[in-house]
């Protein structure tokens, strides 16, 4: 089982060198193909190779991202790209492990797992490609889509107001949070390099347009038009009080760049197990011993 | 001198019943007897009614159930809550607390009188002799020990030991418990001998522990480095065990936040190469469905037990059922296989644990345990394991060759395509739930489906060979065959024994393997079989249907199936093979008739 | 003159190629033909190659497959994508469009060279007669309205009210298109008369939908009035007309945030008194597992339809499958039984939702209806359906003598008990997925555990007299039988009605009820038969298991099938019932040479 | 199908009138006896039969409760007590609908739920018992144990954060939010009340001692002397930002009464529902004639 997982010597990556063969089935114009092109650039800036990196997604238009790239990919179930990425990282903890979803999948069915992950603090990576629709299956109601908007599945309108990802992570703890936008390819690929340079549970939510499905006012061009970018606006993004302020006007404002980074962020999970696996390797009786356990004791 | 002993004992949460009984198995394993132990409480969480019974034999114990040789009643109204499962019989000798103020000709005992009667002042010996009403168990133990020999030594060292850190004054207070319990047997010697007789010499001590925790050790014996699970009653101990071990060998345990994410990170551990493990009950079964389908397509390895419990949904989560075979074949939707494997005992937990893992690297694929209750969580002695015997699979990885063009669901020959992992130079790929073609890119061509499908079954054909994982005993021409399963199983040998006892010429298959449904050995067992039972704890009976599916059984082979927390005894299944023998009989002698007059 | 036209059309994702089949089915069932349209698309969600088959005839469609009779081509690469689903034959009609280039006697049709071969410069002609490329699907029903004579004037009347909204200009130039595909191919007639025959006279317009809305549509005439569900491929649809229509009704819609919630509101929805419904498809099977466990414990109707896809896991969402059968009756935990429905038909589709519903308030159970991929998503022809006809069936609800002293889950001779539901005074008992006594309190004995399995698999016994629910076609007497089930039992009756027309002595069982199995119409069916087959869309052969472990089938009664996606042909079916008819007759030959030679 | 859901003329109730007489099967001192009296009180003062309220629970010791009550209970399977009881309210709006859950019950199996139902604003009652350990299933971790908790299931610490009940539920969009102890039985029964009479959903997150594996400082005497009422702090429950930080406190500060309320709840679904089917009553075609929508149109 031999792994290699220094990044190779003088090795200097560029996007295309993980960037799959795999011609995207997504409609032209689709906001993914930006995401895809934002990600292979955050990776080739970060010169891990691509057989260093686990890439999971769930099921959805966004979810067939890891495909188009080289890295490994785990195209999952629908909703549960986090758990099965939690258990690859804590598995193997060198790898670099991106999580990529939309926001059915993130934060409809998958929404149950998104606490747990940011509690314990699992060092992925997560980029959710918010584009208020359910685009795979044709243009259903999402968690992200406005309360009245009206959909195959919401022919009257849409009874309920809107998830907002930015400020339930927040709430759960998330140590990094950031939004992009491919309408701004380089900031984008920038706050996914922070990301994943970001020592613990990164969260990148994309306004990536669903051409499709999607409204107007969800395009490129009128995203273009409305995006602010939270560093220009003198954001303290170790503010979190501030940058709750700010999640909360999610659906209204479209902030890009670093709206969290805690200055303290809480010990991973994987640290802790780590350490733990130091301190206790000493007890370990070899494996074939272990039954001695057993062993009655008067 | 008897060549077994069934002690019963039963009380208020705080009376130490469990802890009596533990100290009795523990002494009897330490001396080379063979033994179970099982527990029984209310529905409390605390301070309702417990209860244990142990069965200790020179001989293996293959049942935990039968009537009392002894009933130890702290408590009558607790006692009695227990009902059936401490069955008090004329053999019985019944020893109780004096403080109940019940006179001994007048036990509330419906209509039985048992054989002998001691009214003990258990609690007034644990204040005398040890200043305390905690040391009730202690003079039990003293009390068992005198009048049924059993481990007094070893009881003493164990009392020693146990109280040492509370100081001197403490351990002698409860070793004069014990003197005293000792003490009071020997002044009131039973009317007959009914001590146990000598363990076998050539057996030394022997190991001790519920099938819970050899799962989890097993687990850690076969390289087992990742564990995810939910806590879920009668399965939890599985992951309670691990928590204090795997870390020890760079493993990792995660509680999930439920038990789809629990088999999800397993899902993730295995895709990065590790040998994973889940573990849980009925209830979450039905919510690891979907990831089960995925790691079948995706073929990755993993190991999930479930420690059976009664159903349907929240169901009966203390009693033991064998009500979830048809789920763990067929649960997930789309056409998929997965192997099955039950052990029927303790000690058998080992084995089959490793094998499972071993499946599971081998055939990329996850593989179902189904434990149960009763040997997750009875106590009983194991005769010492060589480990050396067992031999560890790993799965299949592609070599450099096979790394330069990588093909991860290569149609092979077997069916078994070379695993790559994340940190594998080359074994780059795209794992998914999608169809998939053989380098592992979605697909929506029907003939590809075809051919994947066909390779996810087809590499389980070796399987059909694997007749190490059926035991058959008894005569293999017997025209009376049973089939049981799962802790059941040792029901049903106590029952073939009793009938070859009798000269009933029967024989008997436990499938270790459940499914796939290995056809040759129902076939081979079933080739001489006029009549038989599938002797099983579920209303539906389901292996016996399972192997209908696949295999044409002679008619008159039947179940005998009853539902969960109904315990089915030796005695009923013996009973059922007599009426056998006199109907093949009856059937023989009309045939002869029929013949002289034709 | 034809009886019966099959028509493939092919082209990229905007060419109206869809639109042009809804057009010509519609006026083709206002005309009274029978027919089935089936679409199928590349894996893009929008942009990739589209295609529709439409089979058309004066007699029932029983199964849309079959070789062309007509090919529409308006893009080649786009047509060749699809393969074996537009099959061309020496017998099939190519139009096609000018300016792919190709010359009509070099056809990129690998090896076939079709009967007549038309290249129709279709773009151009929309750009001249409608002044734009969207008028292409009016020009093709122009051409085939012309070659096949299939509804010019419903056409004409479709297109002025399609367009009417986009004033008069936009109207007449597409009726010009329509036009000059009418007069083109009146300029080029066919060289033999392949006109579509007259219909039968004495049936008007028929009907026209798919499964999945008529699905919805009869879960509105059953009383439905909650759903909730989540969107799936191939499924939604359901839920889509539903909102269009449910809140009319009083009912109440809810899109869920997972399959888990959709079907616990659904369990909610019941609890409180009212008729509910989920639907999805087989990885949302998945996850609905434990709340159908808890519906049965706690005998609560719902209605869950399973629109069957390619599994495993997320497998193939657009192909159709007939594999999660198994799924259907054995996910959930525990002893239980879920009655199992599936339609045959987008017209069956009514009867067997209704009956679902049916089935479950008056066993207080949830059912599981298993449409699939094709039956949800083809369009096809109706015969208008007499609603009145239908029985709907109303949950046994307590009387006042009852509420009295009220006793939810009273052991009755039927084992169906009174059921109540908040709001109602008196009936207040607690509902839980835990073992219950008779009035629902949570127990933990074994005797009253089998008890409540008893009763809860006993009220089905009046299924077993539901033949009803089974269609039987061809000689009762004839030795050889077909069983088939779902969308593919219309293969399976076409194959009969060819096999017939050919003298062979066959006939045909469909079970619309799947589960629980009903042995006696198998033993009946069986009594005659020697030799059978279980055609069925799935690599295990699921229903011919399931019957197995139920029923003793003739030994040479085996299963013909194949994983979903490639399609069984009505064709090789019959070739399999030639087949067995000669061994057949082999046999008896064989004997009476015997019993000669005796 | 005859259903009485007008109060009955006259009728007052007392606590005892909600109490079943099936015996708890709690231990003995455990908080949630406390619980159940407290939602006795409530009802009582509330004055709906019990016929017309359903009370549903998922599992855990905490969700036994429906049984000890005379209303309509459903003691449904873990975690999934909220898309259940949503089922029922939308599904008859005239019923009271109370759901009870557990920490483990309602934060970490049932998680995923608790974001949608609030985003719907489904008119139910929300009381989950916290008691920081899984009481029922012997005393593993339980997600709102702290950091470090040794349980058996944690042997050598837990080695991540708790979730946040308070901060998710504002997080999610809860228009009431309370908390309270049985160790203030007045405190809490009246919260209880008000979040019954609050228009919407209503969340009351209770301290609630597990005697049995529930540590020292969590016992009712420790809550005792920790416990501050918001009311006696003057805090503004219409104040969402005020009432986030005070939430941000949870863990290591006790507040009990209500922590927020929406002066402008959004409208519930159930509210959106019936005026939708108003509208629509009059497009209904008879049931029967429904398949008429499949003629063929030219
Ligand atoms: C268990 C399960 N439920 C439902 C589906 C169907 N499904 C696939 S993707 C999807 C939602 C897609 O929306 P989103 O997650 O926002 O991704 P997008 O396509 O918009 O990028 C759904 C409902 C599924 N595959 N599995
Ligand atoms: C699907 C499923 N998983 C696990 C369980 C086992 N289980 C029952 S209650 C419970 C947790 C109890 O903790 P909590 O919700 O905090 O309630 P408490 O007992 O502390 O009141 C668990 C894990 C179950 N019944 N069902
Ligand atoms: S449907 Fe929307 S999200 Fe999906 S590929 Fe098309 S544009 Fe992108
Ligand atoms: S275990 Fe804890 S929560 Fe459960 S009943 Fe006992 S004290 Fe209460
Ligand atoms: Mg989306
Ligand atoms: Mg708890």
């Amino acid at each position: 089982m031999m792994t290699t997982l220094e990044p190779l010597p003088q090795a200097r990556f560029q996007a295309g060198d993980f960037k799959s063969d795999l011609k995207p089935i997504w409609c032209p114009g689709c906001g993914d193909f930006g995401v895809v092109t934002a990600i292979t650039r955050a990776l080739a800036a970060i010169g891990r190779p691509p057989h260093e990196i686990a890439f999971i997604s769930g099921i959805g238009c966004s979810s067939r991202i890891p495909g188009y790239t080289t890295a490994y990919g785990f195209n999952t179930v629908h909703g549960r790209s986090l758990p099965i990425a939690q258990g690859i990282k804590l598995a193997n903890p060198e790898l670099l492990v991106l999580v990529a979803s939309g926001d059915g999948d993130g934060f409809s069915i998958g929404g149950g797992h998104v606490a747990h992950v940011i509690r314990r603090n699992i060092d992925l990576t997560y980029i959710v490609m918010d584009n208020q629709i359910y685009g795979l299956t044709k243009g259903q109601l999402s968690p992200t889509s406005q309360r009245g908007r009206k959909t195959v599945t919401s022919s009257f309108g849409s009874l309920e107001d809107p998830v907002n990802p930015l400020l339930y992570v927040l709430s759960y703890g998330a140590s990094f949070v950031a939004q992009g936008s491919p309408a701004d390819m380089a900031g984008l690929a920038k706050v996914i390099e922070e990301g994943i340079r970001f020592p613990g549970f990164a969260f990148i939510n994309v306004q990536s347009p669903c051409v499709t499905y999607g409204e107007e006012d969800q395009q490129l061009k009128a995203q273009k038009g409305k995006m602010q970018s939270l560093e220009s606006l003198g954001h303290d993004p170790a503010d979190w009080a501030s940058a709750s302020a700010r999640a909360r006007e999610y659906g209204t404002k479209l902030y890009t760049g670093v709206l969290y980074r805690n200055p303290n962020p809480p010990r991973t999970y994987g640290e802790g197990v780590s350490e733990r696996q130091q301190a206790l390797k000493k007890q370990a009786v070899p494996r074939h011993e272990i039954l001695n356990r057993f062993m009655p004791n008067t | 001198m008897s060549q077994e002993l069934i002690i019963g004992i039963a009380g208020a949460g705080g009376d130490g019943v469990i802890s009596a009984g533990e100290s009795l198995i523990t002494a009897a394993a330490l001396e080379g007897y063979h033994g179970i132990m099982t527990k029984s409480f209310g529905s409390q969480i605390r301070g309702g009614e417990a209860s244990c019974r142990l069965r200790l034999a020179t001989q293996p114990v293959l049942n935990p159930n039968g009537p009392l040789d002894v009933a130890v009643v702290l408590n009558w109204e607790d006692f009695r809550r227990f009902g059936g499962e401490l069955p008090v019989e004329p053999a019985t000798i019944v020893i109780y607390e004096s403080n109940t103020g019940v006179s001994p000709d007048n036990l509330p005992l419906e209509g039985v009188t048992p054989a002998e009667v001691f009214s003990v002042p258990i609690t007034e010996m644990a204040q005398t002799h040890a200043g305390t009403d905690k040391a009730k168990n202690i003079v039990i133990i003293g009390l068992l020990a005198g009048w049924f020999g059993i481990g007094r030594a070893s009881m003493l060292a164990g009392i020693r030991k146990k109280f040492a850190k509370k100081g001197a004054s403490v351990v002698e207070g409860n070793v004069r418990a014990f003197q005293a319990g000792l003490e009071f047997a020997e002044a009131h010697p039973l009317e007959a001998d009914r001590k146990l007789a000598a363990p076998q010499a050539d057996r030394g001590a022997k190991l001790l522990t519920d099938g819970n925790d050899m799962c989890a050790a097993a687990a850690i014996f076969a390289g087992c480095t990742f564990f995810s699970g939910y806590p879920i009653t009668p399965s939890t101990e599985i992951m309670q065990f691990l928590d204090r071990e795997i870390w020890k060998y760079g493993g990792t345990l995660l509680q999930a936040e439920d038990e789809i994410a629990g088999i999800g990170a397993v899902v993730g551990a295995s895709f990065a190469g590790k040998k994973a493990m889940t573990a849980t009950s009925g209830p979450g079964m039905s919510l690891k469905t979907e990831m089960l389908g995925l790691a079948s397509i995706a073929e990755l390895p993993l190991v999930c037990v479930n420690v059976q419990r009664g159903g349907p949904s929240t169901g009966m989560p203390t009693k033991a059922e064998q009500s979830d075979l048809f789920q763990a074949a067929f649960s997930a939707h789309g056409d998929c296989l997965r192997p099955i494997l039950a052990p029927t005992s303790v000690g058998d937990v080992f084995g089959i644990t490793v094998e499972a893992f071993n499946l599971a690297e081998y055939y990329q694929t996850p593989v179902i345990v189904l434990s149960d209750q009763e040997i997750g969580q009875r106590k009983e002695t194991v005769d010492p394991i060589d480990t050396s015997a067992f031999q560890l699979v790993e799965r299949r990885r592609p070599t450099e060759t096979e790394l330069a063009k990588y093909t991860r669901f290569k149609l092979t020959e077997s069916g078994i395509s070379p695993i790559s992992h994340p940190g594998m130079r080359g074994g780059n790929y795209l794992a998914a739930g999608i169809e998939h073609n053989e380098v592992g890119r979605p697909t929506a061509s029907g003939e590809m489906h075809a051919r994947m499908n066909d390779k996810r079954f087809r590499k389980f054909d070796p399987l059909k060979n694997r007749r190490d994982l059926f035991v058959v005993e008894g005569d293999p021409d017997a025209p009376i065959g049973l089939v049981s399963w799962g802790s059941v199983a040792g029901v049903a040998r106590e029952a073939l024994r009793l009938a070859q006892a009798e000269g009933l010429h029967v024989k008997l298959l436990v499938p270790k393997l459940l499914y796939p449904v290995v056809e040759p050995v129902y076939q081979d067992f079933f080739a001489s079989v006029k009549r038989g039972l599938f002797v099983e704890q579920s209303y539906q009976a389901q292996l016996y249907r399972l192997v209908r599916m696949f295999v044409d059984l002679p008619p008159l082979v039947k179940p005998l199936a009853k539902s969960g927390s109904n315990p089915i005894q030796p005695a009923e299944v013996l009973e059922r093979l007599r009426e056998m023998v006199v109907a093949l009989q009856g059937n023989r002698n009309h045939h002869q008739t029929e013949q002289a007059a034709g």
